[in-house]
C-alpha cells in the first residue's frame, strides 16, 4: 500500500461557514482500547444536504459516523475526545441526554436490521416507547414514513406481516422509515446499499436524494459511483484521518491531493 | 480398501451407539411406565396418601408438587431474568464477571442437599417459616437462578447485535431495548430454558427433605383463603411433594402396596416431566412463529 | 429558544428508564452472588470447625481410611479418615466418564456427521429426555433393576460402585452428549469440505479433522458431566451400599462423599463433631466443584487460543 | 409480559407478608419432627387430635433423630422425636429437654431365608457384628458368607441394637442403608444377609431370629425377656405447655395408646410392666 503523508494534509480546522451547519466536529478522536482509530478529524455538514464519507475500509469512515451519535459509547473500549457541536451543545458533554439526542441523530445501519416485529410495529415501536400512543396518530406516522421511503405502495396491504418476510431492499428501506419515524434532524447512513442488490440500491438511493430536502444526510459508503450521485459534498478518509473534503463534483473531478486522486481513480481501496 | 472398510465399520458403530442410547431411554421409560401405569387412576390421582394402609394416593403430593412449582418459578423468573440481563447486556468483561459467572457455575453444580440444608438453616430455621412451601420454594430458587441465569444469557447473547443498535439508534435506552426487542426474540430460547427448569424443580427431592417437609396434611380444598392453615394455598404450611414422596416411602414406607405406590408415583412424575419437555419444545416453536409473524 | 436544544438537556424518560433498569438488573446478579456466597460461607464455617475447633488434622482428613466419627482413635482424635469416600467418589466419576464418553461422543458424531436429519429428530429429543428423569427415579430404578442385575451376575448384595456407575453413565450421558453436539457444530463446515475435497473418507474426516478440532470442546463436555456425577446425592445414595470402607472391588459397597453426607445429617447434632466432618465433606464437594469449573476455563481457554 | 410478571411476585411477597402476620389468628399449630421411626404414630395421632379439636394443627416431619433433637435443643420446634436418649447423642445438653416416652419399639435381627439359623446367642450376635464370624457355617447354617447390612450410623435403631448386642464393642464397617424399607428390601435379596429391624417392619420375605431362643414378640418386650427394644421419645424444651401439654397428653391417653399404637405396629407405653432407665437399669413398673 501507497504511503501519503497524511499528518500535513490533514484538515485540522476549517473556514467559517457560508451555509447553516447541521453538525460539526472538532479535533475529533476516537481510540479502542489503546489503538488510535480516529486521529483527530474535523469537518462541517451543511443543513439539507447530502454529505458523503469515502475512504479504504480500515480508515475509519464508519467509526467517525458512528462517533456522531455516540453509537460508540455501546462499545466497551472506545473512548471519543474532541468536540461534536450540534445545536451549540457538544454531543458529547455529559449535560445532553445521550437518548433524546439520538432521536434528533437517526442512524441507518449497513445490513438491514429490522426488529422481529410486524412492519408496522417496527415504525409504531420506538414512537410508543418515546409517548406517542394515540393510533391515529400512529397510523398517520406509519404511512408518511413508509411514503416517503418509497415502500408504502409495495407493503401497505401488508403492514401486519413480520418485516423479516421483507427483501433486503424492502427492509433496508423500512429501517430507513423506522428512523424517520422519530423525525430526525440528521440522519447517519453506514454503508446503506452495501448489502444490496443494483435494483434495490438505485430505489434506496432514489429515496435519500428525495429526503434531502427534508433532512441532513451523512452517508458512508464504499461505493464511488454513488456518492458522486446522490451527495453534494465529499470527504475522503484515510488512516484515521479526512484528508479533503469538498463539493462532490470538485472531489471526483479535481482532487487536490494525490491520495484522493489515487483513491477515486481505482489505484488502492 | 482398507480405508473404505475403516468408514463402514465406524459407521455401523456410530448406528450401534445411537440405537443403544435410544434402547436406554426407551428401555427406561417403559419400566417405569409398565410397573407404575397399572397403579394410576382417578383415585390414586387425587386421594390423599395413608401412612400405613393399603389404597392411598398422590392428590396431595401432586397438588404441592404444582403449587410449589409455580411458587419457585413466580420467584426465580424475575430474578433470573434480571441477573441474565445484567450478565449479557451490562457486565464488563473483566475479573469481577469472570467471578460472578464462575459464582453461578459453582452454584448450578451444588449438590441438592447443601442447597437444602442451607435452606433448612436459613429459612426454616432463622426466618422462622417453618417447614413450609415458602421456605422448599426458596431453596428451589437457589438451585434453578444458576441455570435460568445462564439460560437467560445465553438466549439473550443469541440475538443479534444489529438488534441492538437499532433500538439504540432510536433513541431507546438499553434497558428497554432489552426488554422490549431483545427478550422477545429471545423468548422461545428463555421459554425452552424455564420449561425445562421448571421439569427439574418437579422432580428435585433432596433440596425439599429438609425445608418443604415430609409431611402432607390434608387440605381443606374448599377454603382457599391463603391465610387459613388447611387451606391448598396457604404458603407457610408443610409439604410433601411428589419426588420426596417417592423418596421417603422407598426410605421408610409402612404401607403393605409400597411398591406399587412408589412405581405409580415415579411414573406419574416421569409423565408430568415428559410432558414439561415436550410443551417446552412445543411452546417454544409457538413462540418463535408468533414473535417473528407480527401480532 | 431552540426547542431542540431545550429537549437535549433535560434528562430524557429513556435516560431514568435506563438508569433503574440497569439498577434492578444489577440487583438480581448481586443476589445471586450474595446466595452463592452465603452458602460458601456456611459451608465453610462448619466444615473448617471440625479443624480448627475440633483440632482434626487435615492431613489425617484427607488421608486416614477408617471413617467413625462417634469413636475416637489412640490420641484421643475421633476417626475422621475420609479417604474411603473421596475414592469412592472419585472413582464412580471417573468410571461412569470413562463409560459414558464412547457413547455421548458417538451419538454426538452421528447427530452432526452421519445422519443430521435422524439424529435431530430422534437422538436428540431423547438425550433432551433423558436430562429431564429425576434423580430419585433414577435412584429407584437403579434399585430395582441395576442392582439385582449386578447382584445377579457378580454375587454379593449388588451395592457397589459398579451399581453407581451404571445409575450415574445413564445421568450424565444426555449433558455430555448435548455439549459435545454444539462442540461438533461449532466445527466450521469447510473443514470437513476441504477434507473430504482431498479424498478423504467420511470416517478419517471424522477422525482426524471434525473431533480433533472439536477435542476441546468434547473435553469440557466429559469434565461438565463428571462435575455432575460428582455431585449427584440421592441417586447414588440408593445403589451404593454406603459402606466407608475402602472398596476392594466394583461390586463391593463403598460410599462417596455426597452419600455419606446425606445419611448422616439427619442423624447427628448440629455444632457437634458428627456433624461438623459431615460439613467439612461437603465443603470437599464445594471446592471439588470450583476446581470442576476452573478445569472447564483451562480447557475452554486452550481450545480458544488453538483457533 | 414483565410487569404482570413483576405484579404477579409482589402480590405473593405482600401475599406470604400479611399470611405470616396472620398465622395465629386463624387456626393454632405446632411442629414435631424428628425420628422417622416416631413419625407415622405421631401424624396417625396429629390427624385425629385435629379432628377432635377444630383449628388446631401438628406438623410432623422427619429428618431423623439427630434432627429432632437439635431441633428442640435450638427451639426452633416444639417437640423433637427421637429413638435414642437425649443423652445418648453427643452435642445434646438432655438437661435442658424434658422427656415424654410415649411408646416403646422392639428390634430383632433379621437374616436371609437362606441362611438356615433361627436361633443364636448374644455373643454369637456381637461376633457377627464385630466381624469375628464370616461364614454362617460357623454358626450351624448354609455355607453361606456373612453380609452385614447396618442403619445409619446415629439411627436409632442401630444406637439400640448396638447398644444391647456389641456391649461397647466396636461394630464392623459395613454398607450402611439410611432407611429401614431399603434393608428389609436388601436383607431379603441377598443371600446370607444379617441385619436388624423394628418389629412392625418384619414380614414374610426375611426371617427374624430368636436369640437365647427368646422369640421377638411384643409380650417378650413387655417382660424385659426380649432386651433388645427402645423408648420412642417426644422431648420438650422445658415443661411443655398449650397445644404442645395438650397433644402430649392426647398421645399418652388411651384413645391413642390402646387404638392407634397396635396398629401401627408399636408396642403401648402403658402396658410396659417394666421400666428402663438410660444406663439399661430395668425396674417393675408397679
Amino acid at each position: 500500500m501507497q504511503k501519503y503523508d497524511v499528518t500535513k494534509t490533514a484538515i485540522k480546522t476549517f473556514s467559517q461557514p457560508e451555509h447553516e451547519i447541521a453538525l460539526q466536529t472538532n479535533d475529533l478522536h476516537v481510540y479502542y482500547g489503546d489503538h488510535e482509530q480516529i486521529k483527530g478529524v474535523a469537518l462541517q455538514f451543511e443543513r439539507y444536504k447530502i454529505s458523503a464519507i469515502i475512504g479504504p475500509s480500515g480508515s475509519g469512515k464508519s467509526t467517525y459516523l458512528r462517533a456522531l451519535n455516540r453509537m460508540n459509547d455501546e462499545i466497551q473500549s472506545a473512548k471519543v475526545t474532541g468536540s461534536i457541536m450540534y445545536r451549540d451543545l457538544d454531543v458529547n458533554s455529559p449535560q445532553v441526554d445521550v437518548y433524546e439526542m439520538r432521536k434528533h441523530i437517526g442512524m441507518v445501519f449497513q445490513r438491514p436490521n429490522p426488529f422481529a416485529k410486524s412492519i408496522y410495529d417496527n415504525i409504531a415501536f420506538a414512537l410508543r416507547r418515546h409517548g406517542t400512543k394515540k393510533k391515529a396518530a400512529l397510523d398517520e406516522i406509519v404511512e408518511k414514513t413508509l411514503q416517503q421511503a418509497g415502500l408504502w405502495k409495495e407493503v401497505k396491504d401488508s403492514l401486519s406481516k413480520s418485516a423479516l418476510a421483507l427483501s433486503g431492499g424492502q427492509q433496508q428501506r423500512l429501517c430507513i422509515a423506522r428512523a424517520l419515524a422519530l423525525k430526525p434532524d440528521i440522519l447517519l447512513l453506514d454503508e446503506p446499499a452495501s448489502a444490496l442488490d443494483p435494483i434495490s440500491t438505485s430505489v434506496v438511493e432514489d429515496t435519500l436524494t428525495q429526503l434531502k430536502k427534508d433532512y441532513t444526510l451523512i452517508v458512508v459508503t464504499h461505493n464511488m459511483q454513488q456518492a458522486a450521485r446522490i451527495s453534494d459534498y465529499t470527504a475522503f478518509f484515510y488512516d484515521g484521518y479526512a484528508l479533503e473534503y469538498g463539493a462532490t463534483n470538485q472531489i471526483f473531478t479535481q482532487p487536490k491531493l494525490k491520495a484522493t486522486n489515487d483513491y477515486i481513480s481505482g489505484h488502492f481501496g | 480398501m482398507n480405508v473404505r472398510r475403516q468408514d463402514k465399520i465406524a459407521t455401523v458403530v456410530l448406528y450401534l451407539i445411537s440405537g443403544t442410547i435410544i434402547l436406554i431411554l426407551a428401555a427406561l421409560l417403559l419400566y417405569i411406565l409398565a410397573a407404575g401405569l397399572p397403579h394410576v387412576s382417578w383415585h390414586f390421582l387425587t386421594s390423599p396418601a395413608r401412612a400405613f394402609e393399603a389404597g392411598g394416593g398422590i392428590g396431595i403430593q401432586l397438588f404441592n408438587s404444582l403449587y410449589l412449582l409455580v411458587l419457585a418459578m413466580l420467584i426465580s423468573m424475575p430474578v433470573s431474568l434480571g441477573a441474565g440481563i445484567y450478565l449479557s447486556e451490562y457486565a464488563k468483561k473483566n475479573w469481577r464477571t469472570t467471578f460472578v459467572q464462575t459464582a453461578i457455575e459453582i452454584l448450578s453444580s451444588l449438590p441438592s442437599v447443601v442447597v437444602g440444608l442451607f435452606g433448612f438453616l436459613i429459612f426454616v430455621v432463622q426466618f422462622k417459616f417453618g417447614f413450609s412451601i415458602l421456605s422448599g420454594a426458596l431453596a428451589l430458587t437457589f438451585f434453578n437462578l444458576p441455570l435460568l441465569t445462564r439460560n437467560v444469557e445465553e438466549s439473550l447473547a443469541s440475538v443479534q447485535g444489529s438488534q441492538r443498535e437499532a433500538g439504540l439508534a432510536l433513541g431507546l435506552s438499553r434497558f428497554e431495548t432489552v426488554t422490549r426487542v431483545i427478550v422477545p426474540e429471545a423468548l422461545p430460547g428463555i421459554t425452552t430454558g424455564m420449561i425445562l427448569g421448571a421439569g427439574r424443580v418437579f422432580g428435585e427431592a433432596a433440596a425439599l427433605i429438609y425445608t418443604a417437609g415430609q409431611s402432607a396434611p390434608a387440605l381443606d380444598f374448599s377454603n382457599w383463603n391463603p391465610f387459613y392453615i388447611a387451606s391448598p394455598l396457604n404458603p407457610l404450611r408443610p409439604a410433601e411433594t411428589l419426588a420426596v414422596h417417592i423418596w421417603k416411602i422407598n426410605s421408610e414406607g409402612i404401607m403393605p402396596d409400597v411398591a406399587a405406590v412408589s412405581a405409580g408415583a415415579s411414573a406419574v412424575l416421569v409423565i408430568v416431566v415428559l410432558l414439561f419437555n415436550l410443551s417446552a419444545r412445543w411452546f417454544g416453536k409457538w413462540l418463535f412463529k408468533k414473535m417473528t409473524g407480527g401480532d | 429558544m431552540d426547542p431542540i436544544r431545550e429537549s437535549l438537556l433535560k434528562k430524557s424518560r429513556q435516560s431514568k428508564v435506563e438508569r433503574l433498569g440497569k439498577l434492578v438488573s444489577f440487583c438480581c446478579i448481586t443476589l445471586i452472588v450474595l446466595i452463592v456466597l452465603a452458602i460458601f460461607y456456611f459451608v465453610a464455617s462448619r466444615g473448617l470447625a471440625t479443624f480448627f475447633h475440633d483440632k482434626v488434622n487435615l492431613i489425617d482428613f484427607l488421608t486416614k481410611d477408617v471413617w467413625n466419627p462417634s469413636v475416637k482413635d489412640a490420641r484421643g482424635l475421633p476417626e475422621v479418615g475420609a479417604l474411603p469416600m473421596i475414592v469412592g467418589s472419585f472413582l464412580v466419576t471417573i468410571l461412569s466418564a470413562l463409560v459414558a464418553t464412547p457413547f455421548a461422543v458417538g451419538g454426538a458424531i452421528f447427530m452432526t456427521e452421519i445422519s443430521p436429519r435422524r439424529g435431530m429428530q430422534i437422538l436428540k429429543p431423547v438425550t433432551e429426555l433423558l436430562v429431564g428423569i429425576p434423580s430419585v427415579v433414577y435412584g429407584f430404578i437403579g434399585l430395582s433393576v441395576v442392582v439385582p442385575f449386578v447382584r445377579g451376575i457378580f454375587g454379593g448384595t449388588g451395592f457397589g460402585i459398579l451399581a453407581g456407575t451404571f445409575v450415574l453413565f445413564v445421568m450424565i450421558l444426555p449433558t455430555v452428549t448435548s455439549m459435545s453436539v454444539d462442540a461438533l457444530q461449532a466445527v466450521p463446515r469447510y473443514y470437513r469440505e476441504a477434507s473430504l475435497a482431498l479424498g478423504a473418507t467420511r470416517w478419517q474426516t471424522i477422525y482426524k479433522v471434525v473431533l480433533r478440532s472439536a477435542t476441546p470442546g468434547i473435553l469440557t463436555a466429559i469434565v461438565f458431566g463428571m462435575a455432575r456425577a460428582f455431585g449427584e446425592a440421592l441417586a447414588v445414595q440408593m445403589v451404593i451400599g454406603n459402606a466407608a470402607l475402602m472398596p476392594h472391588n466394583l461390586v463391593s459397597p463403598a460410599s462417596t462423599l455426597t452419600s455419606v453426607l446425606t445419611m448422616g445429617i439427619g442423624n447427628t447434632i448440629m455444632g457437634s463433631l458428627q456433624n461438623n466432618v459431615l460439613w467439612s465433606l461437603a465443603l470437599l464437594l464445594l471446592l471439588m466443584s470450583l476446581v470442576f469449573n476452573l478445569l472447564i476455563r483451562f480447557i475452554g481457554r486452550k481450545g480458544a487460543l488453538k483457533k | 409480559m414483565k410487569k404482570k410478571i413483576l405484579t404477579a411476585a409482589a402480590l405473593l411477597i405482600s401475599l406470604v407478608g400479611l399470611t405470616a402476620c396472620q398465622k395465629q389468628s386463624s387456626g393454632e399449630s405446632i411442629t414435631a419432627v424428628g425420628s422417622s421411626a416416631l413419625q407415622p404414630l405421631v401424624e396417625a395421632a396429629g390427624e385425629q387430635y385435629s379432628n377432635d379439636h377444630l383449628g388446631k394443627f401438628i406438623n410432623v416431619q422427619g429428618g431423623g433423630s439427630g434432627t429432632g433433637l437439635s431441633q428442640i435443643q435450638a427451639g426452633a420446634v416444639d417437640i423433637g422425636n427421637s429413638d435414642v436418649h437425649a443423652e445418648e447423642q453427643n452435642g445434646v445438653d438432655a438437661k435442658k429437654l424434658v422427656d415424654h416416652r410415649v411408646a416403646v419399639v422392639g428390634i430383632t435381627p433379621v437374616v436371609n431365608k437362606k441362611v438356615g439359623v433361627t436361633n443364636l446367642s448374644f455373643a454369637q450376635l456381637k461376633a457377627i457384628f464385630t466381624g469375628q464370624v464370616t461364614n454362617w457355617q460357623q454358626l450351624g447354617g448354609a455355607d453361606l458368607p456373612i453380609v452385614l447390612v447396618n442403619r445409619a450410623a446415629g439411627s436409632g435403631t442401630r444406637v439400640t441394637f448396638e447398644k444391647w448386642v456389641l456391649q461397647g464393642s466396636q461394630a464392623k464397617q459395613a454398607q450402611e442403608q439410611d432407611s429401614t424399607g431399603m434393608v428389609r428390601q436388601i436383607v431379603a435379596a441377598t443371600p446370607g444377609a444379617i441385619s436388624y429391624l423394628a418389629f412392625s417392619y418384619v414380614d414374610k420375605s426375611i426371617a427374624a431370629v430368636k436369640i437365647n431362643h427368646v422369640a421377638p414378640t411384643d409380650e417378650n418386650v413387655l417382660t424385659n425377656k426380649w432386651k433388645i427394644w427402645s423408648y420412642e421419645h417426644m422431648y420438650t424444651k422445658g415443661k411443655p405447655t398449650g397445644l404442645t401439654k395438650d397433644f402430649i397428653a392426647y398421645v399418652l391417653s388411651p384413645k391413642i395408646q390402646e387404638k392407634v399404637l397396635p396398629r401401627l405396629g408399636y408396642i403401648s407405653i402403658s402396658q410396659m410392666k417394666v421400666e428402663r432407665d438410660v444406663s439399661g437399669h430395668v425396674t417393675r413398673r408397679s
